[in-house]
């Protein structure tokens, strides 16, 4: 992997995601420790070991998951663990002075003593980039900014990153919004599997030429053909709506359908999951499941009656990180019975679907914890497989997950929607959606603005349809 | 005038309180505090019994006040000091500790109040009456009924208290003492908390470690009563043991007489504390009291054996109580 | 086969080094008739610490089991029994030490408080509800079928080590075999996943400290067998001795270590090191020194022992 | 422009401040003070009120505020420390020993820094729960207290006796302890770096190491912090006692736990703070005063201490059940 910046330019990083990019970033900052290879900066050596070490050699970072702790404040925020910097410890008015004079520079209306988990994402980020750049420091590392972000605020933001541009300030900028690349960046480096691919000046290329860059193959060859017809609804939300959830939507799974909810960063998706698995307070409208209703039905009884979630954050929601695969796999099954049911010995039918899935392990008692992420991600995919779920709703399936696994995923989320099932799924990337599934929706600010067939659908027209003009001011907050 | 226990009597050098220090609290209705160590056995339980009927007989006090320290000498300081925020006129006091309530109880002294020392003793000369059992005798006792038991030598194990109570290291001093000059070796030795569960375990480990074993010095009878049974289990000679004069050890000695066991059972008498509220009384009455009595209680040997074991009672019951034949059987009847 | 090796709690390896120990230094430690003590004395603390193996692996903790084990005595001890069939006190004896046990699931499932603190207060609760319903009077004997379940002998096993086993069967079924025990790894390794795979969790709390209560009043019905008398403060030193164990045993809190096997070897451990101490002449201080160590080593060794594996 | 955001109403101040929103817990547990204040000046009227009785109790809490306060930095790190009573016991020993008294000070801190540090590297990089971990040490250091001092005694430093038990301004020394005490913690969790780092490590140790927080430093530090403070409550307490007591820490160790559990400090971390401690130890100090100054009986105070901390810890609900 190679990677140059040069003072005064914007190097932008591209990629599928799971491409790496941001453990590249994160080795630049000191968050991760290389393998082996060197950090080279104004012709010296540079050892990362603690994010420290980044900062005092002049590397700052805006961490695409945010290193903000919601909890504190957006003053304590900003200037957490460089208060030394300003010499003596700040008091609590200087310290609000100073961060509302950076806040503002961004032109943002926020109290300083406001605490960031009450923001909203937009915010949040915005805070993330102030952060960053209040850093005395020669290079900047952005890793994308802009998801989360409303289109005046990135206005914002490029003007402010044409500002460091200009006074000599080395740039790397990760997105996977290809336009902005083109008008901001100077260079571009693609990178694949965790490689490098190569890289460009961006007045000699194109966006498909980027694009072949980062897919290294055909996109066709990674999906299964979509579904030949959808059979009668398995899922249906008329007007609903859950106490986490902005507004009421209205939703229909087919069988055999695999229906995509796209949308920007945080505009309600995982709300919206979480409410139809029943992890949330019903506030309002009917959900039925395959003509029965249940709607009032708690969470445990919407599994037992066939709904199946598989949540975005594997480590934290998904996965018993000491327990083995079987046990991981069974969860689900078991729970359906008493608490003084007999457990399922592993049965040819674990094993079974352990095959089917490939699941890369020496057997079914290894923990999980010394699995990939991939194959993590398939095993709890088979716990649903193996509990007979029959709409399964899928929190972006792929995430951290490296390309062979993916299709693996891919394949079987297709063959579980063949067996007559239903399935919901969250992406945040554009091209998989597209991909993956039978029909699309898009979400934005917790209302869902668009229902179209998959087929033949862009991101182009997708990211128009998830944006928020500046109209509707979709994200109000930030005002 | 108020009359004390007949096992008491005045220590040497003891003097009569100057009762003229009480005389403005002399109105007839006193409240008096008593400052507990802990509630976890049944001698303190016999003990708040005791000292509770003890002030329910007299109808000067108009108010008794209990606190219990659980064994914590700095709650002890707060209890007391509660006490005395609420004006009582005296304070028994059974301390955690010699030392460390030694500041509050003379602050205590000093702003008028009697101070009674009760079972154990604390090191300050400002206190009006102490009534102490002689721990080191205690010890003594058994340690010289064991020494003429077998004849001057022999191996013996011995069952401590509680590590660090006065009252433990007083015994054990005393029975060294009577050791002394003699072939008598002490081949184990085990704090059992004066309980009966951790003393059987104890006595378990210590029986099978040791394939001779003469003689068992115990600082208490609990212990002792759990030791003769770790010896009949294991099918072991019963060898003399010294007890404690306590209903449960003693039917324990009845049972196991014709197997020759024998026995003494020193006095640790449960009705000090109840006496110590009557010398509160006696003193803000302005009665003659002493400034320092001594329990004058000899232990009992296999000859008042029968007449003071009570069959009809548990083992709970403390032998020598001061309280009447119906409070008893409530409190200990089968 | 090396992951089994390593599986192994903590407590597997020092019965090993304790028994070489004693064979060299105090060979009748290892006759029968003291082995058959050593099971007698370590069953009333074994059946208490399969307890607290629960809720441990549950990520929770009792600390109320010591306030139970008293309870538990005081009923047994009670002069109200007289008239009854033994059984009768030893059946109400467990129900109140069982609902001690599910008075606490059920505040730290619906208080959402933290388990030292609720089990910290009904333990103070119960012993105040202890003193007043005795009015502080250590109560009578207790009877004989109990004192049998304490003392008696079956040949030359106790009675006492055999209702040990059972529990520990019981244990070990629930833990391995039962749905139960899947919910209490599961949601003491990541409540969260188990809420999202659609496991009982609050339930499953609530059972697991259910059924501690039930082993800690058993473990209660046996030392009050052992002591025959009704005894105030009895089974204080079981909380921290159970927790000893459990640890020893190779239960963290969650993770989804663990088990009855682990628990019961710990138990051995310790009622050994403790035994070995006592016959060494190790005094107070050096046995709570020991026991430090002890407990120090097992977790730390066990700790790297997973973060290798 | 700054004006909108500053216009909120006090509930939204408690959700949205950062500062009010970690001290919400500090804010019931001082509403429950005030109404047990009021109640107990109602009923007991100048038996609370007197004199006596409020210098009575600022002797008697000072050792609690000090090891609670410390406990306050353990929790906010997302640990546990349930060795203060043992160190407190140690330093008790230490400070009585037949030794000169120029080195015993300096002994006892030294001691528990040792200690501190150890169930720091233990818990921090050895990864063994605090629990475990402080169980353990716990267990160590009573058994050496035990062999330093095995029974109560001993002559006490009259520096220290002066320093716990005398008068300044007709004040007790323990008010000044414990303002001294107080007023040094809040000012280092509000007032230093330290203490928003404290605060970021605690709710994610992770994200505050990312931010260039050394974290495990921070967490290792709070245990250290805590033994130091129980070695100061040893010192008090030995000043207090005039003596040492091997035993006089023991019931401290969970009563620590309860000060800051009571003031609303979440033991999951990174929640709470020294301020709402202070309230916490206070309801328990007057919970002490009040049941013995009511006279009520110490069996009904078991059951009433018992069910004010379950009720007063039920206000302060967590996400997760369980430790
Ligand atoms: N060169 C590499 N060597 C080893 N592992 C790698 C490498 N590159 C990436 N990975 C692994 O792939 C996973 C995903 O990487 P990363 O988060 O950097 O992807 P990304 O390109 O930022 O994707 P996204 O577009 O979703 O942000 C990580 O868990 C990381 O460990
Ligand atoms: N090539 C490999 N061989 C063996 N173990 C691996 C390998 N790659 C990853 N692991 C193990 O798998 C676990 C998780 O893998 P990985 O880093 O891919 O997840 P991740 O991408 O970080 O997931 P996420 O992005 O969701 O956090 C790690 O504990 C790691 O030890
Ligand atoms: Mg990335
Ligand atoms: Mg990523």
């Amino acid at each position: 992997m190679q990677l140059t910046g040069l003072p005064g330019m914007c190097h932008a990083v591209v990629g599928e995601n799971g491409a790496g990019k941001s453990t590249l970033m994160k080795i630049l900052s000191g968050v991760v420790r290389p393998d082996r290879g060197r950090i080279v900066k104004d012709g010296e050596d540079l050892k990362l070991h603690h994010p420290l070490d980044a900062r005092h050699a002049g590397i700052s970072t805006i961490f695409q998951e945010f290193s903000l702790l919601p909890n504190l404040s957006v003053a304590e925020n900003l200037f957490l663990g460089r208060e030394g910097d300003i010499g003596h410890a700040m008091t609590r008015a200087e310290l609000a002075q100073r961060s509302e004079q950076a806040l503002s520079e961004l032109e943002l209306n926020i109290a300083p003593d406001r605490r960031v988990g009450s923001l909203g994402v937009g915010q949040q980020q915005m805070v993330e980039i102030t952060k960053g750049v209040l850093a005395d420091a020669s290079v900047f590392i952005f890793d994308e900014p802009t998801a989360a972000l409303a289109s005046h605020e990135v206005d914002v933001l490029f003007a402010l990153i044409e500002r460091l541009k200009d006074e000599g300030k080395t740039i790397f900028y990760v997105s996977h919004r290809l336009a902005e690349i083109f008008t901001l960046c100077d260079d571009i480096t693609i990178m694949k599997d965790g490689e490098f691919v190569r890289c460009v000046p961006t007045a000699l290329t194109n966006e498909d030429e980027v694009i072949e860059g980062m897919v290294g193959r055909p996109i066709a060859e990674l999906f299964e053909a979509r579904a030949a017809s959808i059979g009668p609804v398995l899922l249906e939300a008329k007007g609903y709506q859950g106490q986490a959830m902005k507004r009421p939507v209205d939703l229909t799974v087919g069988t055999g359908e695999i229906v995509g909810v796209a949308g920007l960063e945080a505009q309600g998706q995982q709300e919206l999951m979480r409410a139809l698995a029943g992890f949330d307070q019903r506030r309002g409208g009917s959900l039925t499941l395959q003509g029965k209703d249940i709607s009032d039905i708690e969470a445990r009884k919407r599994i037992a009656a066939g709904i199946g979630l598989v949540p975005e954050s594997r480590k934290d929601d998904g996965l018993f990180l000491s327990l083995d695969i079987a046990d991981n796999m069974q969860s689900a099954q078991v729970a359906r019975g008493g608490l003084f049911a007999l457990t399922p010995s592993l049965g040819e039918l674990t094993r079974d679907i352990m095959t089917r899935l490939a699941v890369k392990a020496p057997d079914a008692r290894t923990p999980v914890s010394d699995l990939s992420g991939g194959n993590q991600q398939k095993v709890v995919l088979g716990r649903w497989l193996l509990a007979g779920a029959h709409v399964l709703l899928c929190e972006e399936p792929t995430r951290g997950v490296d390309i062979g696994a993916k299709r693996e995923i891919y394949r079987q989320l297709r063959a579980f929607a063949q067996q007559g099932n239903g399935i919901l799924v969250t992406s945040r990337e554009l091209t998989e959606l597209i991909g993956l599934c039978d029909r699309l929706l898009v979400i934005r600010d917790g209302g869902i603005v668009s229902d179209v067939p998959a087929e033949g659908a862009t991101e182009d027209s997708l990211l128009r349809a998830a944006l928020p003009t500046s109209l509707d001011g979709g994200q109000t907050e930030a005002a | 005038d108020v009359t004390l226990h007949p096992g008491l009597g005045p220590a040497e050098g003891a003097k009569l309180v100057d009762t003229s220090r009480y005389e403005s609290r002399r109105d007839g209705g006193y409240t008096i505090g008593f400052s507990n160590v802990f509630t976890g056995n049944s001698w303190v339980i016999q003990l708040l019994e005791e000292a509770e009927w003890r002030a329910d007989q007299f109808p000067e006090i108009e108010k008794y006040i209990v606190t219990n320290a659980n064994f914590d000498p700095a709650k002890q300081v707060a209890d007391v000091e509660d006490m005395l925020a609420q004006g009582v006129d005296a304070i028994v006091i059974n301390p955690t500790s010699p030392v460390a309530i030694v500041p509050v109880l003379e602050r205590a002294y000093d702003s008028g109040v009697a101070v009674i020392i009760v079972a154990a003793d604390a090191e300050t000369d400002k206190a009006t009456v102490r009534i102490l059992a002689d721990q080191v005798k205690f010890g003594r006792d058994g340690g010289e009924f064991l020494v003429d038991a077998l004849d001057g030598k022999g191996k013996i194990i011995s069952l401590r208290g509680i590590a660090g109570i006065s009252v433990d290291t007083d015994r054990w001093n005393g029975a060294a003492g009577a050791f002394e000059g003699t072939d008598i070796e002490v081949v184990g030795e085990v704090y059992a908390q004066w309980a009966y569960d951790q003393a059987r375990q104890a006595c378990e480990s210590l029986a099978l470690a040791h394939p001779q074993i003469d003689g068992v010095w115990s600082s208490g009878g609990a212990m002792t009563q759990a030791c003769i049974e770790v010896f009949n289990e294991l099918g072991r000679d019963l060898v003399p043991m010294t007890g404690e004069a306590n209903n449960g050890f003693f039917g324990a000695w009845v049972e196991n007489k014709d197997k020759g066991f024998d026995s003494i059972a020193p006095q640790n008498p449960t009705w000090m504390v109840a006496e110590g509220v009557a010398a509160a009384v006696g003193v803000l009455n302005g009665d003659d009291i002493y400034t320092e009595y001594q329990v004058i209680a000899e232990p009992y040997t296999a000859d008042n054996l029968e007449e003071l074991y009570r069959p009809d009672l548990n083992d709970s019951y403390w032998v020598g109580t001061i309280l009447p034949d119906d409070k008893l059987k409530e409190l200990y009847g089968q | 086969m090396t992951r089994s090796l390593r599986n192994l709690p903590p407590a597997f390896w020092g019965l090993i080094a304790v028994g070489v120990l004693a064979a060299f230094t105090q060979p009748q430690f290892l006759s029968l008739p003291f082995l058959m003590i050593l099971l007698r004395q370590a069953a009333s603390i074994g059946i208490v610490a399969l307890g607290q193996t629960f809720v441990v692996a549950n990520r929770s903790l009792d600390l109320s089991v010591g306030a139970n084990i008293a309870f538990v005595n005081l009923i047994l001890a009670h002069a109200m029994w007289s008239g009854y069939h033994p059984f009768v006190a030893i059946v109400v004896a467990l129900a109140a030490g069982t609902f001690i046990g599910f008075a606490n699931g059920v505040l730290v499932t619906k208080l959402r408080a933290s388990a030292v603190v609720v089990t910290l207060g009904t333990a103070a609760i119960i012993t105040g509800i202890g003193f007043l319903y005795t009015g502080g009077a250590p109560g009578s004997s207790i009877s004989d079928l109990v004192k049998w379940l304490g003392r008696g002998r079956v040949g030359i096993v106790p009675v006492a080590g055999l209702v040990w086993l059972g529990f520990a069967i019981a244990a070990f079924i629930i833990m391995r075999r039962l749905a139960l025990g899947r919910f209490i790894y599961a949601a003491g390794d990541n409540p969260f996943a188990a809420l999202f795979s659609g496991l009982p969790v609050d339930r499953t709390l609530l059972a697991s400290h259910t059924l501690c209560g039930f082993f800690a009043a058993s473990g209660g019905v046996l030392l009050s067998g052992l002591i025959g008398v009704g005894s105030i403060n009895l089974g204080a030193d079981y909380v921290l001795s159970s927790i000893t164990a459990v640890i020893l045993g190779g239960a963290v809190f969650g993770g989804g270590a663990g088990g009855a096997v682990g628990t019961v070897l710990g138990t051995a451990l310790l009622v050994t090191v403790l035994n070995l101490l006592t016959v060494f002449g190790v005094g107070e201080p050096g046995k709570l020194i020991m026991q430090g160590l002890v407990i120090a080593a097992a977790a730390i060794i066990y700790q790297q022992g997973r973060r290798n594996g | 422009m700054i004006g909108k955001e500053s216009h909120r109403s006090i509930a939204q101040r408690l959700q949205q401040d950062a500062f009010w929103f970690r001290q919400r817990g500090a804010l019931l547990s001082f509403m429950i003070l005030g109404l047990m204040l009021l109640f107990l000046s109602l009923f007991l009227g100048e038996r609370f009120v007197s004199t006596t009785n409020i210098a009575n109790l600022a002797g008697q809490l000072a050792p609690l505020f000090l090891v609670s306060l410390g406990q306050t930095f353990v929790l906010l790190g997302a640990g546990f420390d349930l060795s203060v009573g043992a160190v407190i016991s140690l330093t008790t020993a230490i400070l009585t020993l037949d030794f000169p008294d120029v080195f015993k000070l300096p002994l006892a801190i030294a001691a528990a820094v040792t200690v501190g540090l150890v169930n720091g590297v233990g818990c921090v990089y050895l990864r063994v729960h605090p629990i475990i971990m402080t169980l353990a040490t716990s267990s160590i250091v009573q058994g050496v207290a035990l062999i330093l001092l095995p029974t109560p005694g001993g002559i006490a430093p009259q520096v220290l006796v002066t320093a716990a038990s005398g008068t300044l301004f007709g004040l007790p020394a323990g008010f000044y302890w414990i303002i001294a005490a107080a007023a040094l913690s809040i000012w280092v969790v509000h007032g230093t770096k330290y203490g928003v780092r404290l605060y970021a490590t605690g709710e994610n140790p992770q994200s505050a190491w990312i931010n260039g927080i050394n974290a495990p430093s921070i967490r290792i530090s709070t245990y250290v912090i805590s033994a130091m403070c129980a070695a100061i409550a040893g010192a008090y307490l030995t000043g207090r006692l005039a003596s040492g007591d091997p035993n006089v820490g023991i019931a401290l160790g969970l009563d620590s736990i309860l000060g800051a559990a009571l003031g609303g400090t979440l033991l999951s971390g990174g929640v709470g703070g020294p301020i709402g401690t202070i309230a916490g130890v206070l309801i328990i100090g007057l919970l002490n005063n009040g049941l013995n100054l009511a006279n009520i009986s110490p069996y009904y105070q078991f059951v009433f201490k018992g069910a004010m901390l379950i009720a007063a810890v039920s206000l302060f609900r967590r996400k997760e059940a369980g430790l």
